[in-house]
């Protein structure tokens, strides 16, 4: 480990010259997505009881350091490292040879681009725990968080930007709308399948203990994805330039057209659904942005508000409990998104011509690009769960689920009043006895007076 | 006229409201609550100090009943909010010396049988 | 349609070339700005009661839908399209002829500008919300945004930047001191009027449900104002620096001296009150960031906190419900701010010289600026709403305003926890049948039973 | 003033050229370092009780002001116009010959440099509340902020980046390590010390009263400090990505060991914990970001994270309260990245060979820098806190400390729910008359019926 | 001695504390509760679910009086919080044993009379 | 049986729990409350509106007790909920006519002593 380390450390692999404003925007556009994982934090923890809102954004929080640990280790390498059509190859391990100069991505250095794309692979992974909040064990998704980012996200990763099979095919995904939204959802879809339904699913009512937050959620993720979406570009030219009109205006048509459609069934515009409106939108034009006009991705975005409008309408009437429709918005608006690629994609505009401009071979690509990737995704996510399942439980009892996760996972409340709260000295309760049983027996007076008052 | 005063679990609420609803208790009022009693506690831990939470959550009902319908009041809360571990709670039954219906300035009986004008939009549902 | 659409898609306008330090900063710049409109929501929404604030938050979010799409749509052209004295062209109708390449505005793509320029859109017209906050219906409220994006902000924003009268006059407004605040809080003060007073203005105290929310707007308002004001510069050059400079120094200055007014008046220094005088500061400086020395900007900080504070302590003594002082802080701190920069603009640092500096002649070219945007901002926003009326009721009946906004508008609470919710099956409730009305009839024993369990 | 004021505004120094890439990532950095100073308002007023959120906020959100015109005044010349070994001169004092042209610090405008600085004096101010929050007056504080940010801040500065002895022995301090954190974190160790303890501390569980808020301000802190270090290099090259990667990395590295200790002595994981040791990777990243390797960086946020997590476990045992555990967080934090740097740096990632590649010799320069910044820090805030004792209690009595300095210090609550409250007419309560007493006698009928009905 | 619970609605607590002070009822105990009665119910959407909401939101008054109060103190709530409206809630009049002022451990009558020295300082308003 | 209501000083709580566990009473139900009597009123500003709250924060228990009980469970509350501050509370002793055990259905005193199980389990603290 010692010499792995210093020699690893001493290596500064030399490239081609950067350039000061590409890289200025990269690092700006880097650290707008690693916003994001906070922000789907808040999108997500809003939606969830109150009894669970730690756990929910801590499913966000603790992908930053897991995911970031497990790239910098062997995701990055896996996934844009020089390999074959299926995964990258083992150079790029420990970040072996990665520096500071430009290269194949552009004129920013490699190890701005390393983090640029460890923040795609951290929020993917988020993004699954829409799916299994409220009763997955904490243990069990940090374990699953680690694998699938290197058993999954990497190697579709490798397919369609580390030059694996996708990229030559021709398929197009400017911003990861395959990468990272058809799979995540297709995760999202298997995960809540194989964990199963929370005990309480179609028999009460399931609120968002904070709509406020998802509204914050929202605010921050558009405030992001401009990172995403422009920030693809890796560099601050004209494509950067198109990916961020397409990112601002395709959420504002598929905003009005779903508030449109609430007015329509409802006479009433939930926050809510505004705020899934805007997130379905980012998803819808993130494969596309940099592909398609400005006008194209206002049509795209609103044609892309129905699939997931009533995905989401029809979900909660099967048994399905997806609990936060992690497929509905990021699954469905991203197969929506990469099929509309094939449709909208302008030569003119950096793309390749899609079926509105005579070619319909591109929308042949962008359905096997999804369908592989839905596939592999759905296959693999299976296979963890089931085999960590064999290690571990994968969901907490009913009766912990009673208590929230919260307490149970992580001994916290989100919003704790302090009535009736009685310091515990350490003394009393011997380090890692009492542990996760969180429940001690009742109080004696002896133990009111136990507090020591002259610490 | 009894004033029936329920403690009970909080997952419990609906279970309990619609017992009482199918024994035609139609008015109650609830409150959230934190109870003490028999049951384990809970410890949280924040930045290293540990603190024991002595109060657990719970619900309370307040319902004015006429005589005849105490007991079976007592007996669907009884029934609906029971789970056999400790902490169910508890069940206070208090005299009542007069009942008014705000509304109306209706007394008694009167004041806690409901509004029969409910019952024609029960089919609008 | 299907034409157009097409052959707009197809058509990339040239241009003259960018620059990528320039761009990178206008990229951050327009997200920066957009991320002002969800500030402005939790700054508007902290404000409100509970009950409330959905309705507030989405006020602001409905506006980045529905002023972005306008924007694109026309809004954008007749504001900067090569035009009149008074109104820009057709020419950028639907983004027709908006390329990548640079031109007048800078190196920076015309698309991008485009961009940046819709975010002060969406803004100005959410700022407007915080007058009508608490009884304006939600539908009406929408129309009178996409209406007045179009028929005020766009032809105002064409006089000053978009080479109107006000900018051959030589008025001076950096970054929208007339334009966006003067503008927005004029009509913000006739909506008031127009909308009359919430039912319970003047007889209860109104509280701001949540202050720790309007702090937290203060903050991210400060963080996206710097794309406002230095990304006006449209270039990452000197001025870009001075108005950055402005509008961080300026506002500093703003809050101490409103901390202390409040201390001299009240011996206690409020958050709410803290958090209305960085806005305050923003505001001020705006139209003088790029123009004025930065020791200027804190001497314009510090005197502009005056009139808008006892504004503000004036106001709910008279009968007018200008709900969140819009016209205060905004309308008052901007007219100041337009005023001041006549005063405090110097050559040398970028402006034109102002009173201060030998030429009154400045500061009556900013008066007449005023006047003229407030007068057509005045009548036109009175216009529009006598217009609406005719179609819709503006405002909510006094008994939807007792209920709240968020359950009669969105059909939603803000912080929901859930005792006594029960599952509505769909099936019971047809669709769009009980809708607006939010309220049906008790449950019977019936009603509790018939959910279904086995989903 | 007058002559002072024009003639200082009339003054625009020259300066080499600048560059826009580097420009842009600048403006940015600045904007992003300010944010950090809300985050850490709502990191820290997540911690406390309700009864104090918006006292603990203001905390932060006021140090913006204050602390902001000080440097413009003074701070900024005493910390980095030209000087001796110990302190700046008055050369920039008021911005004096402070221009838009490039400099020694780079090529990007001489008055961002100065904003850039600003940000972190205010943050580092803002950082010491934490071990004063919920007992210290409100009026001490801003006066204490005014004078420790010139009296420590600036010639601590100087010492370091300002060109002062620090600098010339050598010592390494990328981003603050030393000058912010272990500056801070001394200066709340005697804090807390000279304020004494909290009137409940050790008798009642002070619980954090919204775990939710100290999330969002550890993900808000993640994102600004990115332009804390990377805005550090004052460019936007290889060390800027360096120094991001850093900043990724190694907080990822402590989020994960955090974890495990925690799950280890508790079987489950905090999210308060979690968020803290966000906080601890970022601070002891500082220091060393721009110097040593990305995986270096990774070892030494794993190591980091044992310091400050059993500092922060040993503390409530002890008589100290510094309440939020600045000491143990950015204190221990900033030592042991400091100290790290001596080892992990590396002359070939820009650094000096450290302790790891040969060179003991920077380990003791760092060693003496830390000592040297505590000690100053120590004596100097001691002085400071007990003078200004003789002039003004600093703290708050224990009725007052039971009231919650919200209501005491600011007449608001966080959460107001209005219930019960009741217009009070201007003209009833006299200015200035009942001020900080907050009570009044109870209300009569006729003060009920006094509410003026026709505003 | 009689304990006076009231259930009323949010928006009528105002008035009716106003009309308690009129009526010369100085002490009173206010908490927010939730209530099922005869009124129509709220309907709620969440991304597609649609949930009744089967408990509004009221306020509880309870007010401990002597004898000679009673009455006008019944009288004072039930003109003031009525509205007429389903809704308007329930009074409800509890026999009373006892009555103790913590402050001063004074029973009874004298334990709900307001205490004589806060007169002086209405003054001072 | 009686049932005691309490409306005591949030910060006088934990105290008032303790000398309750002291007088061997183990089963509480506490709410929050906002109380209206003889106290300051609190001022604050928001932007320049004054408004005077009226209502102040307060605790409020609710014990059953059985008659044995009554006299220590008061005097235990009186004696540790007591500041002498205006504003300390009251205390009222209300008439019960029955309680139940929700958990076992047991009745009146049997429904209020603590469960037996409870006591093994102090030992594994
Ligand atoms: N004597 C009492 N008076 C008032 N409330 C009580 C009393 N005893 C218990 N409770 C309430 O009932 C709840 C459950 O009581 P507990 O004694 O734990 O369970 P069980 O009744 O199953 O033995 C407590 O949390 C408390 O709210
Ligand atoms: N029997 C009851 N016991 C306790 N509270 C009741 C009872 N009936 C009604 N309430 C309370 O009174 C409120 C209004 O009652 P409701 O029956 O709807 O109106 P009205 O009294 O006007 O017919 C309910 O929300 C509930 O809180
Ligand atoms: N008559 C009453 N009925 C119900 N609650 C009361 C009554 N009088 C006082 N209270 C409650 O007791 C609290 C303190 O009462 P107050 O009269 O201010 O103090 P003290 O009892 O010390 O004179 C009040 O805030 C209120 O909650």
């Amino acid at each position: 480990m010692h010499t792995t380390l210093v020699s690893s450390l001493a290596l500064v692999a030399p490239g081609t010259p950067i350039r000061t404003g590409d890289t200025a925007w990269l690092l700006v556009a880097t650290a707008l997505v690693l916003l994001m994982t906070p922000a789907l934090g808040f999108f997500y923890g809003g939606m969830v009881r109150t009894k669970n809102v730690l756990n929910t954004l801590m499913m966000s929080f603790s992908a930053m350091g897991v995911v970031g640990v497990a790239w910098v280790l062997v995701g990055y390498s896996l996934a844009f490292a020089p390999g074959g059509k299926w995964v990258g190859g083992l150079d790029n391990v420990f970040l072996r040879g990665v520096g500071l100069g430009g290269g194949s991505w552009g004129a920013t250095p490699h190890l701005l681009y390393v983090c640029y794309q460890a923040t795609f692979a951290i929020i993917t992974v988020a993004l699954i725990s829409g799916a299994v909040v409220e009763r997955m064990r904490f243990g069990a998704y940090l374990a699953f968080m680690a694998i699938w980012s290197v058993v999954v996200y990497a190697p579709v990763a490798h397919w369609v930007w580390g030059g694996g099979w996708l990229a030559q095919l021709g398929a197009l995904d400017f911003a990861g709308g395959t990468v990272v939204h058809v799979n995540a959802g297709v995760a999202a879809l298997v995960a809540a399948t194989v964990l199963g339904r929370r005990k309480d699913y179609g028999r009460q009512a399931l609120l968002p203990h904070n709509a406020t937050y998802v509204l914050l959620g929202a605010g921050l993720l558009w405030f992001g994805w401009f990172g995403f979406n422009a920030g693809s570009a890796l560099a601050a030219n004209g494509t950067a330039a198109l990916a961020f009109a397409n990112t601002l205006f395709a959420p504002c048509a598929t905003l009005v057209v779903w508030m449109l459609i609430d007015l329509a069934r409802e006479r009433r515009t939930t926050a809510v659904g505004a705020a899934t409106g805007i997130v379905v939108g980012l998803v819808a034009i993130t494969p596309a942005a940099g592909f398609v006009s400005p006008l194209g991705a206002l049509a795209l975005g609103a044609v892309a508000a129905f699939p997931s409008y009533f995905a989401i309408l029809h979900r909660p009437r099967t048994r399905l409990d997806d609990s936060l429709d992690v497929f509905a918005a990021h699954g469905t608006g991203g197969m929506v998104g990469a099929l509309l690629t094939g449709v909208f994609a302008q030569a003119v505009w950096g793309g390749t011509d899609g079926l509105l401009f005579g070619n319909p071979s591109l929308l042949a690509k962008q359905a096997l690009a999804v369908l592989a990737v839905a596939a592999y995704s759905g296959v693999a996510t299976v296979a963890i769960l089931r085999g960590l399942a064999l290690v571990v439980p994968l969901r907490r009892t009913a009766t912990e689920e009673s208590l929230g996760l919260d307490l149970v996972e992580h001994g916290e409340e989100g919003y704790a009043r302090g009535e009736g709260a009685v310091l515990v000295l350490p003394e009393l309760v011997p380090v890692g006895a009492p542990a996760h049983g969180d429940l001690v027996s009742p109080l004696s007076s002896q133990g009111f007076t136990s507090v020591e008052e002259a610490l | 006229m009894k004033l029936i005063v329920a403690v009970i679990r909080q997952e419990k609420l609906r279970e309990v409201l619609e017992a009482l609803f199918r024994a035609e208790v139609r008015g109650v009022t609830v409150s959230g609550v934190q109870g003490h009693g028999g049951e384990l506690e809970r410890v949280e831990t924040y930045r290293g100090t540990r603190v024991k939470m002595e109060l657990q959550e719970k619900v309370r009902l307040e319902i004015g009943v006429s005589e005849p319908f105490v007991e079976r009041t007592v007996a669907a809360i009884l029934r609906s909010a029971r789970t056999g571990e400790v902490g169910d709670g508890k069940l206070f039954v208090l005299p009542l010396d007069k009942v008014y219906r705000i509304r109306t300035g209706e007394e008694d009986e009167a004041a806690v049988t409901p509004a029969p004008v409910a019952m024609d939009e029960l089919l609008g549902i």
